[in-house]
């Protein structure tokens, strides 16, 4: 989607602000926001492009006014609350009011770190050979879906070059909708500065994404 | 323009009211047994005191020191940081970028957060904020000075828009003068930002300080 | 995923907020001469009470009767609608978009709200909004169905991204069963809406009044 | 600039808020926000389009939160302290403080009538003779101007058509940065809905912009 947290070339937002020696929560409630996260992943059933979704699937105004872990949290919230884990009246009382629908099962405390180490491997069997090989000469197609997709606006239309080939892996704009993993094969894509952002562009930049094959065309 | 009035004076408010939201959630989430409270101590205990940029300068340092090492991460990076034990959520697919005298990399993520989580822990604010996130792949150079790094004018920049499953960790230059250095005095030189491209390993003379 | 849409923060509290802010502009405004207290007032009551939509309706109604006018209209719609007596601000230069059977006008500004203010008056909130600012010129027919138009299928739909030099003016279709109206009665039947083009005008039947 | 005015094609921003029998002004100071702002700029001290810059220069969070006339305030004020009009001192204590420097341009009550019926056109004698009629096929370019702009970024790459030469008018990207008004060629162009929005998109769309010369190349 076109949403607010398609950031990458928009002005405005002012200067970087990196704080000298950052802690890795800024308050209590981040880590809990944090941490229920992702134990619920587990027995929630939502995979991660789902969850990505959700937090960039509101309001710009929102989105932007909102702190990064209070993104997380809304997103969570929206989770649960779709699939009827959780109802609005629950939260707004701060208990459970209802019977807890059944789940598959939780993340138990001893799960912790194999859960973590196993990650969530996205790269997946095929038998179809990639349209693509390094040096190859594409185009970011100009889609503009209104749900998940991971091709930032700023390099559709442009044109550039497959650095590399990187596997086939799960395709997030299918996942995130549940219409299914739908594998296709992925390629980092370098383009030029000056493509990209026209003589306004840096001349000795060049930027990298990773984009699907459904993404790209023959330039 | 105009720098007045940026401020957002609801953010006081809004924080208590996201902790207090929080702790909703948690107490329902608690009580239906979808969580079990231990379960979160021990995330958040994870990647507040163990995983952090000390993993990824670990890799770097080896990096400098074995060149067999070096080329074996170069070449796929995801079993080479493997075999210093380091795997799993947010980095199952990572890849190093060599930094060179004429190539400076940097990585972003501009529609959310992409990390490697594995090698640096969990990222720090302003790499998941608006300002970094939109002008890191417009305005490189310009965003290296808010970090107060300048970059010769004829070094290429290359900036990875991290916006897969790949996860980009930078492999700075070794600073010089640490020759004959062990692994572990290296990895003291290897910060955060210089794993990011947002900055460089400190000097020996830093180090000194 | 329609919850959290609401911006509590943007009522109460910004309301009075901005009062008191306004009030601080005029009094040192005023105290400084840049601004004439009846000045103020004049131009509070030349929009909230003279200039409306009610303005743009007479050219439509007179286009609808009046063919020599209408071919005038369209192809110098600053002239013809200057010569009953609207233009100015905002209005210099006015273009009339005539919809037929098979096109359909619709004007936006995405930029910020240009708008035909001589004819139209001041642009109500949803034209201003960011909901109508970003998706008219992507989906128009998603808005015009918010609106309660279903247009046919293939009717060609033809937005007009109104940055700031020329204001728009769409001449909807004349109701049919209003043969030999007069061009007073017919005015009745033009709606603001149908003059931007999220909406038709009226039926007959449909004026009540 | 790509900041948070330029919102064509966005996602995310909910439902359009129709509201029946709407009034002009939702409140009192907004009669008052609008009248000092159109008063004010009788007086000459900012040109309208660095005006629209500075309410565009806003962060995107703060100009996506704030009400229509909300933003009109809030970017006064920051004029009229970028311009030496008023102190934050003044703005603050809501008077002007001694000793008051008082205008020299105002807009008289009986005056108002003909400014309303004037305006300020914008069009300017022709420095030279048009690049471009009617029926050329043209392309937006690939601009990213930090600075103000009229040409949304959902057009930029995109060919369309011209379909209409306006004149000869005040260039808005340089006079909001008063570089004087450099006056250049205005064309209304016309694009294919699916040229700006992808093949899947609506094929009965087209969209039509205003851009001045420096905006457009051949196609």
């Amino acid at each position: 989607m076109n949403g607010g947290q398609d950031l990458g070339g928009m002005h405005g937002h002012g200067p970087i602000e990196p704080e000298a020696n950052e802690p890795v929560f800024h308050a209590e409630w981040e880590k809990r926001a944090f941490a229920l996260t992702l134990a619920m992943g587990m027995p929630g059933g939502w995979n991660i492009d789902m969850s990505r979704f959700a937090r960039e699937n509101r309001s710009p105004a929102d989105y932007l006014a909102m702190s990064y872990y209070q993104i997380w949290l809304a997103g969570l919230i929206d989770l649960i609350e779709e699939r009827g884990l959780v109802g609005e009246d629950e939260i707004e009382a701060g208990h459970s009011l209802h019977t807890p629908k059944p789940v598959k099962r939780i993340l138990s405390p001893a799960d912790v770190a194999k859960t973590l180490h196993r990650g969530g491997p996205t790269e997946r069997e095929t038998n179809t050979a990639p349209a693509f090989k390094p040096g190859d000469r594409v185009r970011a197609k100009n889609i503009n879906p209104p749900t998940h997709t991971r091709l930032p606006r700023y390099v559709r239309g442009h044109a550039g070059t497959i650095e590399r080939v990187i596997g086939c892996h799960v395709f997030p704009d299918s996942n995130a909708t549940g219409a299914g993993e739908n594998p296709q094969w992925l390629y980092t894509v370098r383009f030029d500065g000056r493509e990209l952002w026209g003589p306004d562009g840096d001349p000795a930049s060049e930027i990298s994404v990773d984009a699907w094959e459904p993404y790209l065309e023959p330039a | 323009m105009s720098g007045h009035d940026h401020d957002h004076d609801h953010e006081h408010s809004e924080l208590s009211e996201t902790q207090l939201r929080v702790r909703a959630l948690e107490t329902v989430l608690t009580e239906k047994g979808y969580v079990d409270p231990a379960t979160l101590d021990i995330l958040i205990e994870t990647y507040e005191k163990k995983v952090g940029p000390r993993n990824g300068a670990r890799v770097v340092a080896r990096a400098w020191a074995d060149p067999a090492y070096r080329a074996r991460l170069l070449k796929d990076a995801t079993p080479a940081i493997g075999e210093i034990g380091y795997a799993g959520r947010q980095g199952e697919h990572i890849v190093a970028l060599e930094n060179t005298p004429k190539l400076h990399n940097m990585v972003v993520c501009t529609l959310c957060s992409c990390y490697p989580w594995p090698v640096l822990g969990l990222p720090p604010v302003w790499y998941k904020s608006a300002p970094y996130r939109s002008r890191a792949v417009s305005d490189p150079r310009g965003v290296l000075a808010d970090f107060g790094v300048r970059l010769p004018a004829d070094t290429n920049i290359r900036i990875w828009d991290s916006t897969a499953e790949i996860r980009y960790l930078v492999l700075p230059m070794r600073p010089a003068g640490t020759e004959g250095w062990s692994e572990e005095k290296l990895a003291d030189l290897v910060t955060r930002d210089s794993m990011i491209g947002t900055g460089l390993p400190k000097s020996p003379k830093d180090l000194a300080k | 995923m329609t919850h959290d849409h609401d911006h509590s923060h943007d009522h109460g509290s910004e309301l009075s907020e901005m009062q008191l802010r306004v009030r601080a502009l005029e009094s040192i405004l005023l105290e400084k001469e840049y601004v004439d207290p009846a000045a103020l007032d004049a131009l509070i009551e030349t929009y909230e009470k003279k200039i409306g939509p009610r303005n743009g309706a007479r050219v439509v109604a007179k286009a609808w009767v009046d063919p020599e006018f209408r071919r005038w209209l369209f192809e110098d719609g600053t002239a013809a609608i200057e010569s009953i007596g609207y233009g100015g601000r905002s209005g210099n230069h006015l273009v009339a978009l005539e919809n037929t059977a098979s096109i359909h006008n619709m004007v936006v500004c995405t930029l910020c709200s240009c708008y035909p203010w001589a004819v139209l008056g001041l642009p109500p909130l949803w034209y201003k909004s960011a909901p109508y600012r970003s998706r008219t010129v992507a989906d128009p027919r998603g808005v015009l169905r918010e609106f309660g138009i279903e247009l046919p299928k293939d009717t060609e739909i033809r937005v007009w991204d109104s940055t700031a030099e020329l204001r728009y003016l769409v001449i909807p279709l004349r109701p049919p069963g209003t043969e030999s109206w007069s061009e007073e009665k017919l005015a009745e039947l033009v709606t603001r809406d149908s003059m931007i083009g999220t909406g038709l005008a009226k039926l007959p039947q449909e004026n009540t009044r | 600039m790509n900041g948070a005015a330029d919102m064509g094609g966005m996602h995310g921003f909910g439902p359009i808020g129709i509201e029946a029998n709407e009034p002009v002004f939702h409140a009192e100071w907004e009669k008052k926000a609008f009248a000092l702002n159109m008063a004010i700029g009788v007086a000459n001290i900012w040109n309208l389009d660095a005006f629209r810059f500075a309410r565009e220069s806003l962060p995107p969070s703060q100009y996506l939160n704030l009400s229509y006339y909300g933003l009109w305030v809030v970017t006064l004020e920051n004029m009229m302290l970028d311009h030496g009009v008023a102190t934050s001192e003044e703005i603050k204590a809501g008077h002007a403080q001694a000793p008051v420097k008082k205008s020299k341009r105002t807009i008289a009550a009986a005056d108002v009538a003909n400014m309303v019926r004037c305006g300020s056109p914008y069009n300017r004698p022709s420095p030279g003779p048009a690049l471009f009629k009617i029926g050329d096929r043209v392309r937006a370019r690939n601009i990213h101007p930090k600075t103000h702009t009229r040409l949304p970024r959902y057009v930029r790459g995109h060919a369309g058509e011209v379909t209409r030469v306006v004149g000869c008018h005040v260039f808005p990207d340089s006079n909001a940065i008063n570089a004087g008004e450099d006056p250049r060629w205005l064309y209304t162009v016309r694009f294919d809905g699916r040229e700006l929005w992808g093949e899947n998109s609506d094929p009965t769309v087209r969209v039509s912009i205003e851009a001045w010369e420096p905006y457009l190349e051949p196609a």
